[in-house]
């Protein structure tokens, strides 16, 4: 039982994972909450289903097209949304978030023609592996397979190439990343490219996983992948992830131990836990009162 | 700098006067002419706005038979749209306001909630407000202009339970709940007194949340307990993803709920999964077994969209409008303070949701109740049981 | 004649202008909070459901007058509004504003859970006791406090947190304490608010006080000018009215709604009125005209 | 006679860095003492230690004999201890009135209620408040720009605001900060001459000031610190011809 709600949780969790690197990558660098974040996720997923059902493509060309197509729409929404607001007061760009996450909410549930779910197809035939007490399915496989994958590709990405490291540097001190000649605008954009791809790359996984998706599907899995993010110390990544897990295993026990009508409140209970008592989260570094 | 500041100033103001007087024109009087209005309440746009358009569409053919079969005492019906974007402090907006253009009665809201707050504005207002979705406790209550045309689960649920026990054997069931969606809670606590009756033994109780795709945990949790079916309260999404979730987790018991489990998605979503579960309705959505007014319903819902088929928020839509013009005939007066009276009067109404009766406490009581089983990516009756 | 007359008995103009109202008198307070205190709240909405809750309760169970229930309901949101920044308000940004977020939604499962509140199912029945004339007098009520607050020594220890805690802490203002102050005050306004919310709708639900009607609010003050009262009471109206009005738009409106969220800021990222200073403007006004006056007495 | 100020040996350590060590520091009522030292000494860091923004690792501060370690920066302020900040911490968007009223703060009692009721008290509190604070703004010179924005000020002008602001509250010790860091040769002319004036009102103040010329002109005494460690003290002349500030300025000659 132990064993099974563990494996449950890292799923779920592995999903969070993702969506929250997105959020830590963006807030790391140019402190901001992109409240669409969750929306560029649903599109991931939406575009997943179009693939499979009109293009009739196969599961991975499908979320890499979705990783594609979210990664245009992120850079597109930074350009138009974000961008002219980068000096502007602390709040503009947030309720700009908030905007641009109405507008393809709206957008996508016009397209689709309602708000209720649609069936995403079953792309992978979906065997039962039983490994002791415990039993996966391929598809929670495949998930925590690709999720891991991503996450290493991004830990490289960000150590070892030119624009990582320029990444790491606009993450430090954005101000004096700008005047060594570093192009931060396109460090920014290709930050917020990178963040949606792995945002994609979740939709199609969990509209596998659950075989249903909807456009307001971003909204809760959004604010909980936010959580994780900040529980394991906004701007770390390897914090998002375990930020993602730890919040995911909790959840999962939280249900088990019988707190199941109060399972929307535990990761945000977590969240105030974590941070009044390191208050930038496990991972974070702490901060110094500049004077 | 001080000019442009004044400049925007003064159109800011400009925006906010022509606002106030668009509102000038909003909310007119309507003309005492020749048609009839009945006002749609329900959300067509935000997290709700499915239910609100199913309401619409079934209003919607209602009102085209019953026009063109040459409208309600000569005259013809209209519907006026009232959408409050799945918000209930705009819900309460949208009603007074659909009161201000002279709507005799309202069709709406799907939900429990919004329909609760709008009865509050339409008793005092005198206007007959007739929810096609609200099932939770308190509704009617609040005055004799309240109105609903909802399978009442109160009575339902016990002949369904009573049919599980005897008919199928069921002794253990496992109960799952929609926390935080009126509907199924309410649900949950008719089924509770209900299975006790019975002598069926809740082994185990388990809350999902709406919109909510992951129940493994929960199911995790059934896996260590035997049970011979489920009793699920909530929505077909939901009841379709659990019942994968349980597939998954390798149970094999079916589920049984109410009407809120009756819509294409169940199995759509649901797949081999939900292959068995039941649903009871007032009405049967299968070929062999709805005849008359459900069996055109279908038919007509179909042929309008893609050949899906009708979920009950739309089949309550159209019983609804249906109810309201055949009880302003009857009193020969399109006036809700005296059609109200011959509303309540309704004996034995054959609609396309079942027979409908009300009862002294003016609730809906519609027999019988259809006992559904998916089979083969469709409904198909199981059972008829007659409420008493 | 009879046009106005009958605008201002129109049930449905009433209607929408008492929830404006009611809006206001929530705005105010998240204005008192972030507008001036500069501390971000997320979770407005909670502080409104604690209000409208304890309020209905009395009327229902105590059959309380209807201002002492206001007066509780205010009180009881400015309680909680404490107990959540002692722990909270060592954290500052964004971190503040996710706390908050997070009490807000845990409020709203606490309701859903609760028996006495009768949980999902909601609570109806709340006699209608709400109407323009009592919104309007506290609105009116809540501007002139709030003048009064802004222009006096404690307005602007409010303020020096907002520009800059630690400049303010070396002007010997304890950070911790005002900005307790602040958020008792803004809360309690919250709770009021959401008292009048429960006595106008006669009829609470926890979905209701969500994040999103949190968002909505911090819409309010955003959009009309952050630290503003005209602005925060322009954007309540612009903002509570604009659904009224895009509503022929029919399922466009969201789309239309959330694009103009996103226009507004680019254009004018401090809002309708920021950095708009009235009583400036007045005294620059006044002293022009003395001027002017001085300059005709010499020229006479 | 007790000195106004005292540090006994003050130690402050970042993470591994130690920023001051050991410095034992004192100050008598009346004087003006600099403190000195290349970029780095940590002499702002001092200050902030004895304005309560960061707790010292090891050591105490006294102040009229009263043991301030540890107390919080508002409570400092309200025991008689008055700063303006290296890089200026003005209320930005404020005026220049409300800032300097913001500076009598801790001279004030007025709370929620008495601002909602603006009883007579409180009148003549905003009375005393107002004259005290455009008294200390015709001190500084910016009493025709009292209703500017500080933002708006330029940069001398917002330094002489953040000494005006500090001087609101009726200081006994004042600790500046860098106070003539930007200015132009004029401007710190007027500088001094302030400074002087503020001295003949009976105010201590302690400076931390890069310009020689400037402090050598205006203290009573002069400290150097040198890498947290204080390697000299004494009259200014006496310290310009210490061997080991030469050194630390300018670098050994040796390597």
């Amino acid at each position: 039982m132990f064993w099974q709600q563990l494996v449950n949780g890292v799923t779920l969790g592995s999903t969070y994972a993702l969506i929250a690197l997105g959020y830590t990558m963006v807030y790391g660098i140019i402190q901001l909450i992109n409240f669409a974040h969750g929306e560029v996720y649903m599109i991931g997923a939406f575009t997943g289903l179009i693939m499979v059902v009109v293009y009739k493509v196969n599961f991975f060309v499908a979320m890499l097209a979705a990783m594609l197509a979210c990664t245009v729409v992120a850079v597109v929404i930074e350009k138009v949304a974000y961008r002219p607001l980068r000096n502007s007061p602390r709040l503009a760009p947030l309720i700009s978030a908030l905007g641009v996450s109405t507008f393809l909410q709206t957008l996508v549930t016009l397209i689709r023609g309602g708000p209720n779910p649609l069936p995403f197809p079953q792309v992978i035939q979906d065997t039962v592996y039983i490994l002791g007490p415990i039993r996966f399915s391929k598809v929670q496989v495949i998930i925590l397979i690709l999720a891991s994958l991503l996450m290493v590709f991004l830990q490289c990405t960000v150590k070892y190439t030119k624009i990582g490291k320029a990444m790491r540097a606009a993450s430090e001190d954005y101000a004096t990343a700008r005047l060594m000649g570093i192009n931060v605008d396109r460090v920014v954009s290709f930050t917020f490219g990178l963040g949606a791809a792995l945002a994609g790359a979740g939709g199609v996984l969990v509209g596998m996983y659950f075989n249903s998706i909807h456009p307001f599907m971003g909204v809760t899995v959004g604010l909980k992948a936010f959580c994780a993010a900040v529980v394991g110390g906004i701007g770390s990544i390897p914090g998002a992830m375990m930020g993602g897990i730890f919040l995911g295993v909790a959840e999962v026990f939280g249900v088990a131990m019988g707190f199941d009508t109060y399972k929307e409140a535990i990761a945000f209970a977590l969240l105030i836990l974590v941070l009044l008592v390191k208050p930038t989260g496990l991972f974070g570094r702490p901060i110094q009162r500049k004077v | 700098m001080r000019k442009k500041r004044f400049i925007f100033l003064l159109t800011a103001l400009l925006a906010v006067a022509m606002l106030t007087a668009g509102c000038g024109g909003g909310g007119e009087e309507a003309a005492e002419g020749d048609t009839i209005k009945i006002g749609f309440l329900g959300g067509l746009t935000g997290a709700h706005s499915h239910y609100g358009i199913e309401t619409l569409k079934g209003m919607k053919m209602a009102v085209e038979d019953i026009n063109a079969a040459g409208g309600v005492l000569g005259k013809k019906l209209e519907i006026v749209e009232g959408d409050h974007g799945s918000n209930s402090s705009e819900a309460a907006n949208v009603t007074q306001k659909l009161i201000t253009q002279g709507v005799t009665a309202i069709v709406g809201d799907p939900t429990t909630g919004i329909t609760k707050s709008a009865a509050q504005i339409c008793q005092p207002a005198q206007v007959v407000l007739m929810s096609a979705g609200a099932v939770g406790t308190g509704v009617v209550e609040i005055g004799d202009f309240i109105y609903r045309d909802v399978l009442l689960d109160a009575v339902a649920a016990p002949a369904v339970t009573k049919y599980l026990k005897e008919e199928l054997g069921w002794g253990k069931v496992a109960l799952v709940t929609t926390t935080g969606l009126p509907y199924s809670e309410s649900l949950t606590s008719i089924f509770k007194p209900a299975l006790e009756e019975e002598g069926i033994e809740i082994v185990a109780e388990q809350s999902i949340m709406e919109k909510d795709t992951n129940f493994s945990a929960q199911v995790t949790e059934l896996t260590r307990k035997d049970f011979d079916g489920v009793i699920f309260t909530g929505y077909y999404t939901e009841g379709a993803l659990f019942m994968k979730e349980m597939r998954k987790q390798g149970l094999n018991q079916v589920m049984a709920g109410g009407d809120g489990l009756l819509g294409k998605e169940l199995y759509e979503l649901g797949g081999n999964a939900v292959e068995g579960s039941m649903v009871y309705a007032g009405f049967a959505v299968d070929k062999e077994t709805a005849a008359g007014k459900t069996a055109e319903f279908i038919e007509k819902y179909k042929a309008n969209n893609d050949g899906n088929i009708p979920d009950m928020f739309s089949a309550q839509g159209y019983d609804a409008v249906m109810l309201l013009a055949d009880a302003m005939e009857a009193a020969d007066s399109s006036d809700p303070k005296v059609f109200k009276d011959t509303l309540a009067a309704t004996k034995d109404w054959e609609g396309v949701t079942g027979t409908i009766t009300f009862d002294e406490n003016r609730e809906p009581i519609k027999s019988p109740v259809y006992l559904q089983e998916v089979k083969d990516n469709a409904f198909v009756v199981k059972a008829v049981i007659p409420i008493s | 004649m009879e046009a106005i007359i009958s605008t201002f008995t129109n049930p449905y103009y009433l209607q929408v202008a008492s929830i404006m109202g009611v809006y206001m008198i929530a705005a105010l307070g998240l204005h008192l909070i972030t507008g001036v205190t500069g501390q971000f709240s997320f979770g407005h909405a909670a502080f409104l459901s604690i209000g409208a809750y304890t309020s209905a309760l009395m009327s229902l169970y105590l059959g309380t007058p209807f201002i002492l229930n206001l007066l509780v309901g205010g009180l009881m949101a400015a309680l909680w509004g404490v107990l959540l920044g002692i722990p909270s308000f060592k954290l500052t940004g964004d971190y503040l504003g996710i706390t908050t977020l997070g009490f807000g939604e845990i409020v709203k499962v606490v309701f859903i859970n609760m028996k006495i509140t009768g949980g999902a199912g909601g609570l109806g029945g709340i006699p209608r006791e709400t109407n323009v004339v009592v919104v309007y007098s506290i609105v009116v009520l809540a501007i002139w406090g709030l003048y009064r607050l802004q222009n006096s020594r404690f307005g602007r220890a409010l303020l020096a947190i907002r520009e800059d805690e630690i400049a303010a802490e070396s002007m010997g203002i304890n950070p911790l304490l005002y900005k307790l102050k602040g958020f008792a005050l803004g809360t309690f306004l919250a709770g009021v608010s959401g008292a009048l919310y429960a006595h106008l709708m006669q009829y609470l639900n926890p979905a209701d006080f969500g994040f999103s009607r949190s968002f909505e609010i911090l819409n309010f003050v955003v959009l009309g000018g952050l630290g503003s009262i005209p602005g925060t009471v322009l954007g309540t109206s612009v903002l509570t009215l604009a659904p009224e009005f895009l509503r022929f738009v029919r399922e466009y409106r969201m789309l239309i709604y959330g694009a103009l969220m996103v226009t507004m800021m680019i254009f004018r990222p401090y809002g309708l009125l920021g950095g708009i200073d009235f009583g400036k403007m007045f005294r620059r006004y006044r002293a022009q005209r003395k001027s002017m006056k001085d300059k005709k007495a010499v020229q006479g | 006679m007790s000195a106004l100020l005292e540090l006994k040996g003050m130690t402050i350590h970042f993470g591994g860095l130690i920023a001051v060590d050991n410095f034992d520091f004192q100050l008598e009522k009346g004087q003006v003492v600099a403190l000195i030292g290349p970029n780095g000494a940590g002499k702002s860091t001092v200050f902030n230690v004895i304005s309560g923004i960061y707790p010292p690792t090891a050591g105490k501060v006294f102040f009229n004999g009263e043991d301030i370690t540890n107390m919080k920066p508002y409570h400092i302020k309200t025991r008689g201890i008055a700063r303006t900040f290296q890089n200026i911490h003005l209320f930005k968007k404020l005026s220049v009135l409300d800032n300097v009223r913001i500076g009598c703060h801790c001279r004030g009692r007025t709370g929620v209620l008495g601002a909602l009721t603006r009883l007579p008290g409180v009148k003549a509190e905003e009375k005393v408040i107002l004259e005290k604070s455009l008294e200390v703004l015709e001190i500084v010179g910016l009493a025709n720009k009292q209703e500017e924005t500080a933002n708006n000020l330029a940069y001398g002008e917002q330094r002489r605001l953040e000494i005006a602001r500090a001087l609101a509250a009726e200081p006994l010790l004042l600790l500046l900060d860098e106070p003539a860091a930007g200015m132009n040769p004029n401007e710190k002319k007027n500088l001094m001459e302030m400074l002087k004036r503020i001295r003949a009102m009976g105010i201590t103040i302690m400076l931390v000031e890069h310009d020689m010329k400037f402090v050598m002109s205006i203290s009573d005494r002069v400290d150097v610190l040198n890498y947290g460690q204080k390697i000299a003290s004494g009259t200014p002349a006496e310290v310009q011809n210490d061997p080991l500030v030469i050194t630390a300025y300018l670098g050994s000659q040796t390597g």
